[in-house]
């Protein structure tokens, strides 16, 4: 399942650093790890607080924001977990299980990268962005998407690492519309799309890139129990009929394997009592 | 220096800590954490005589201190498993228990039949209580004729130990226990997951795809232990424990009920390295107290 | 405003929020906390013909997400019940649920027939599932012609409406309904207590002196939600739910998946004012929503 | 069951105002409570950490130590529960359902007190012994024991306000042995006595009392699931056969009427793994 190339995954105790609260439900949880974190863009951990007892039982699957030795993860609110997440103080100690699973494919030499995101979707995106940066090649674009200016956490920082673009589905913010109204305008066939966010946002992106034939890549988000693949928990249809295991497999995969279908029953979410004690 | 070895009939295990089955994969996903030979035993993911693909998502959902889970039996087939991932196994010197599920007593035996060709299974345990697929399954679990049919089915085809693993949604769980001791079976494991469901109140849809879901985790324990109690006093052949087990407390506890062994399950999720650290836990325990851990088996059973 | 009104049967509840037996005393103890005439109703602790004094200590410990008792049925007595604690809860009016119990179908008629006698009580809970007690009890809850013949009699003793309580370890809770419903019930009631066990390791003793005791709170829930839904396809008459309800949310899951109402138990321990809490939310979720709380009855059976 | 002269009970969620660490396993927490807390000496209240979530479930039942606007509470880290509330930081909302119980009995004028406790038992004494203090009368005696000198947590405070005797099983402080030794030496006729602690201690203690015909009050401990007299889960057997519910015909009884036998067969604390995940 996992290539050979990829870090040694680890169980790791490490105490918070510090929570940035930046606005509405949205968090970065920055982590003190001595040993350091070798996880790549795309790449993930699985993390819990180590002090939860028996409840909330399971591990949450979070995309690396950042690795080495502060490794940071940007979270939402959305349930018991990232509500503790969300109230976490310095110092608390929590499990983090990584790197875990594929990380986004190295970019094409000669194709512009284009990234797509939405919401926490952004996580790995700004991940490979500052990579990309790095490896000095041309600067990245990215269309940037959610319903309202709130919902685009760590926009700032997508500015200085990219030429960005964008939407809002209220307007007010950018262009009034989704990503991919965008992404129609912009898409040139030597460029290569990174997409995280909402399956039905990833599912029209990649449907965008296969009819002008350019290389999608996407982070796929599903249930998870264990992570690192032996619970079998987080198929995700591909369309040869087969199931691709998110965890280990993914969550990084051509789009174009994907059966997006799912997409059509994916959360409507809408008016929602937060997931906890009410 | 305290004694860890464990006899489960003929079979000697290293100590009384395994891996449950579909906790654990096929044994080879932990070379990053531990090595998985140390443990008293592992139990492969359950396999059919050809591969299943499982069922479709969500197959699985969090309950309060506990999780559902509907795999539905995804594994890669006898055959494969056979050629793959026992040679692997077989030198790393894993002691390894071949969990199998089939719909009919034909087909158990098939299976057994395929395993007997190969040196490095320790033993083979029936799962005859999978609540996440509609033929077989469960149905032979609840049922005590069936159950001590398939049983002397395998028990005749094979020279390996039979297990049986018991489903706690039989209404007289003890007799089933009691039917398998008869038909031949050298141990009874328990127990597997109990059906259970969950619904998502924002959409008004049932969270797995197979509407309902095997129950695990830490909350099933208590009724776990009921179990086993039950069945280690009604039967004589060793019972192995399942449900809830995560800390070295729980292990002590189930073997104080009278289990001669425990399977670490759903606990492997929230630490791919929890079955090494009750290991752990259990040798500085006996340590400390200066007794074998066969000395643990029956304890509170005065 | 929405209406919380729920019918069960001939029986109209003012809402579909009751607490369940051996939770909530006699409804008694609440005058510090809230009013329990806003609820639709309470279930009284379990009434036996004579009084019981109940199993020795320890009656409870904790277990993940849960708790176990084994109370063994601790009552004032059915004639005690009628004289001191029924004429406050007619005064107040309280909707009252009589939950009974017996260890034979003779003494399940002599205590509805003293109910008989008495104004005030809104229906009859025919407790067939206690897991506490040597006779009677569970046993008749696992036998679907059993429960069928003392709901029967019962129910041709008694112009009240009659609910039967399921015992979750039947091994067919639906055929178990389903010859309550035959026999004339008018609701069921699921689901009691699953037996469990726990024991101390450092005494390596049973915690309680019953060794099993009822595993009951929010780690039972997925368990109990399944068998709601089971139920709810299979008969016609109303489902009331049980098992692990504490929240607003848990109000609305087990709605959706079929129950006319629900009954909240080891959540009043943690929260006097749980079922208060509960039908406070129930009533604001309804308003947002612009629904009536029948519109929610079976709203995930799709 | 309970006598209308106590004070309502009512559920409140305080914030912790301060947590402090008095050594080994104890702790004393003081809560923010704007209504205030009427609780009566050896009352006791059911406390649960607001964001513990489903697990553990029950609240503790925990004797006051004070009552008033800053309503405090002496744990002894033992298990799950105790190890949050020892752990936990100002700030931090607990639930806590009070006061509950019977308190202990108005002393008879006349008579000295004598408070013999163990352990944390020490808590509704203490409370009891600044409430005599007020009351003006003699200053009562007091007989502290605990294993050794580490397990005698707030004599210092107890000291102020009795005359005060230590006693230690390993002669770490004070008298070299138990209670009830020097009980045996002090106990009058115009006495009274007052204990709580391990149960083999009031055991002794009560029996004591009995034999020279002096009143004894005891405070009971037993589990608790609902603290206020629904659940039925914590009685404690009588010398009439019949059973005693803890929660609301208790903690404080008459010594006489308790069979004591119970204590026999009650935990020997002895080498213990703590109670929580390892
Ligand atoms: C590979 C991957 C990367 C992710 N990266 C991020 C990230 O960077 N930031 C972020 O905020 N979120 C991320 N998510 C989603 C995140 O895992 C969920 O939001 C989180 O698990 C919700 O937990 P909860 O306890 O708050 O919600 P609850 O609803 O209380 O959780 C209940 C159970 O459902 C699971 N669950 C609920 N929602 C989701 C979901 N959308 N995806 C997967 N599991 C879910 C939980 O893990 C838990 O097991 C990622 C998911 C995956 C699979
Ligand atoms: C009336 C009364 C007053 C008390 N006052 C104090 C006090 O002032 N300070 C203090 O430190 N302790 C006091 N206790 C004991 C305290 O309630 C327990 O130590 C505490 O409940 C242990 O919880 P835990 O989660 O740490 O232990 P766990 O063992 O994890 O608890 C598991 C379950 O057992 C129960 N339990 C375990 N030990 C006891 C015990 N000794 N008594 C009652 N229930 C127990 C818990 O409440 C919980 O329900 C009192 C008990 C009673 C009944
Ligand atoms: C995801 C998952 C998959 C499982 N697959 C199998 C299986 O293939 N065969 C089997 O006999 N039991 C299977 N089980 C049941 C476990 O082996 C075990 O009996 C049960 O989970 C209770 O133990 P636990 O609470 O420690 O997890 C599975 C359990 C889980 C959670
Ligand atoms: C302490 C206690 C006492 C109970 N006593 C009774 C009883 O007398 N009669 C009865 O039918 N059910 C009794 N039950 C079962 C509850 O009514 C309910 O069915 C069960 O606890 C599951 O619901 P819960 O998880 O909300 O508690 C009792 C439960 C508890 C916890
Ligand atoms: S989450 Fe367990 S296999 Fe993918
Ligand atoms: S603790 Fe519930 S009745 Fe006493």
């Amino acid at each position: 399942m996992s290539s050979p190339v990829l870090p040694k995954r680890r169980l790791a105790t490490l105490p918070l650093l510090r929570r940035e609260s930046i606005g509405g439900l949205y968090h970065v949880l920055t982590f003190d790890d001595p040993e350091g974190s070798l996880a790549l863009p795309g790449q993930f951990t699985m993390v819990r607080g180590a002090e939860w007892g028996d409840a909330p039982l399971l591990p949450r699957p979070m995309s690396y924001l950042t690795a080495g030795h502060t490794p940071s993860i940007l979270i939402k609110v959305i349930g018991e977990g990232t509500l503790r997440m969300g109230r976490a103080e310095p110092g608390e100690p929590f499990a983090l299980l990584g790197p875990l699973g594929q990380p986004w494919r190295a970019s094409t030499p000669g194709r512009r990268a284009v990234l797509v995101g939405g919401g926490v979707g952004i996580a790995p995106l700004l991940f490979l962005a500052r990579s990309l940066a790095g490896g000095g090649g041309k600067q990245p674009i990215a269309i940037y998407g959610g319903r309202s200016a709130k919902d685009l956490p760590l926009d700032d920082e997508l500015a200085t690492l990219s030429e960005l673009h964008i939407t809002t589905e209220d307007g007010s913010r950018g262009t009034k519309g989704r990503v991919t109204d965008v992404l129609k305008e912009l898409l040139g066939p030597d460029q290569e799309v990174f997409t995280c966010g909402p399956d039905r946002m990833m599912a029209k992106v990649a449907e965008l890139c296969a009819s002008r034939d350019v290389p999608c890549e996407a982070s796929l988000e599903t249930p998870m129990a264990c992570g690192y693949g032996v619970c079998l928990g987080c198929p995700v249809p591909m369309t040869d009929g087969s199931y691709l295991y998110a965890c280990t497999q993914g969550p990084c995969v051509d789009a174009r394997r994907v059966d997006w279908s799912r997409a059509d029953h994916a959360p409507k979410k809408g008016v929602t009592l937060l997931r906890t004690k009410s | 220096m305290s004694a860890l070895a464990i006899d489960i009939g003929t079979l000697k295990l290293k100590n009384p800590i395994l891996t449950a089955s579909g906790c654990f994969g096929y044994g080879l996903e932990y070379d990053d954490f531990y090595d998985v030979a140390e443990l008293g035993g592992i139990c492969t993911k359950g396999l059919s005589l050809n591969p299943r693909a499982g069922n479709p998502p969500e197959r699985i959902c969090e309950t309060p201190a506990g999780m559902l889970n509907a795999i539905g039996l995804a594994n890669v087939g006898v055959e494969a498993f056979c050629r793959e991932k026992l040679p692997t196994l077989r030198e790393r010197g894993v002691t390894v228990v071949a969990n199998i599920f089939a719909s009919s007593v034909a087909d158990f035996v098939a299976i057994t039949e395929r395993l007997n060709r190969e040196t490095g299974v320790a033993a083979i345990e029936l799962n005859v209580s999978c609540p996440n697929v509609t033929e077989g399954g469960i149905e032979f679990g609840k049922d005590a004729r069936m159950c001590g049919e398939v049983t002397r089915a395998v028990r005749v085809a094979t020279k390996l130990p039979v297990w049986v693993k018991m489903s706690p949604e039989a209404g007289n769980i003890v007799a089933v226990a009691k039917a398998c001791e008869e038909a031949g079976a050298d141990a009874i494991t328990a127990i597997n997951t109990i059906r259970g469901m969950s619904i998502d109140i924002e959409q008004n849809k049932l969270r797995l795809a197979n509407r309902t879901g095997g129950f695990s985790g830490p909350a099933l324990r208590p009724i776990a232990l009921r179990i086993v109690w039950e069945i280690a006093g009604a039967v004589s052949i060793p019972v192995i424990a399942i449900g809830g087990i995560s800390t070295t407390r729980d292990v002590i506890e189930f073997m104080a009920a009278g289990a001669s062994a425990v399977q670490v399950g759903t606990a492997n999720f929230v630490d791919p390295s929890a079955a090494k650290r009750v290991l752990d836990g259990l040798r500085a325990h006996c340590e400390s107290r200066g007794v074998d851990a066969k000395a643990l088996i029956g304890a509170a059973r005065g």
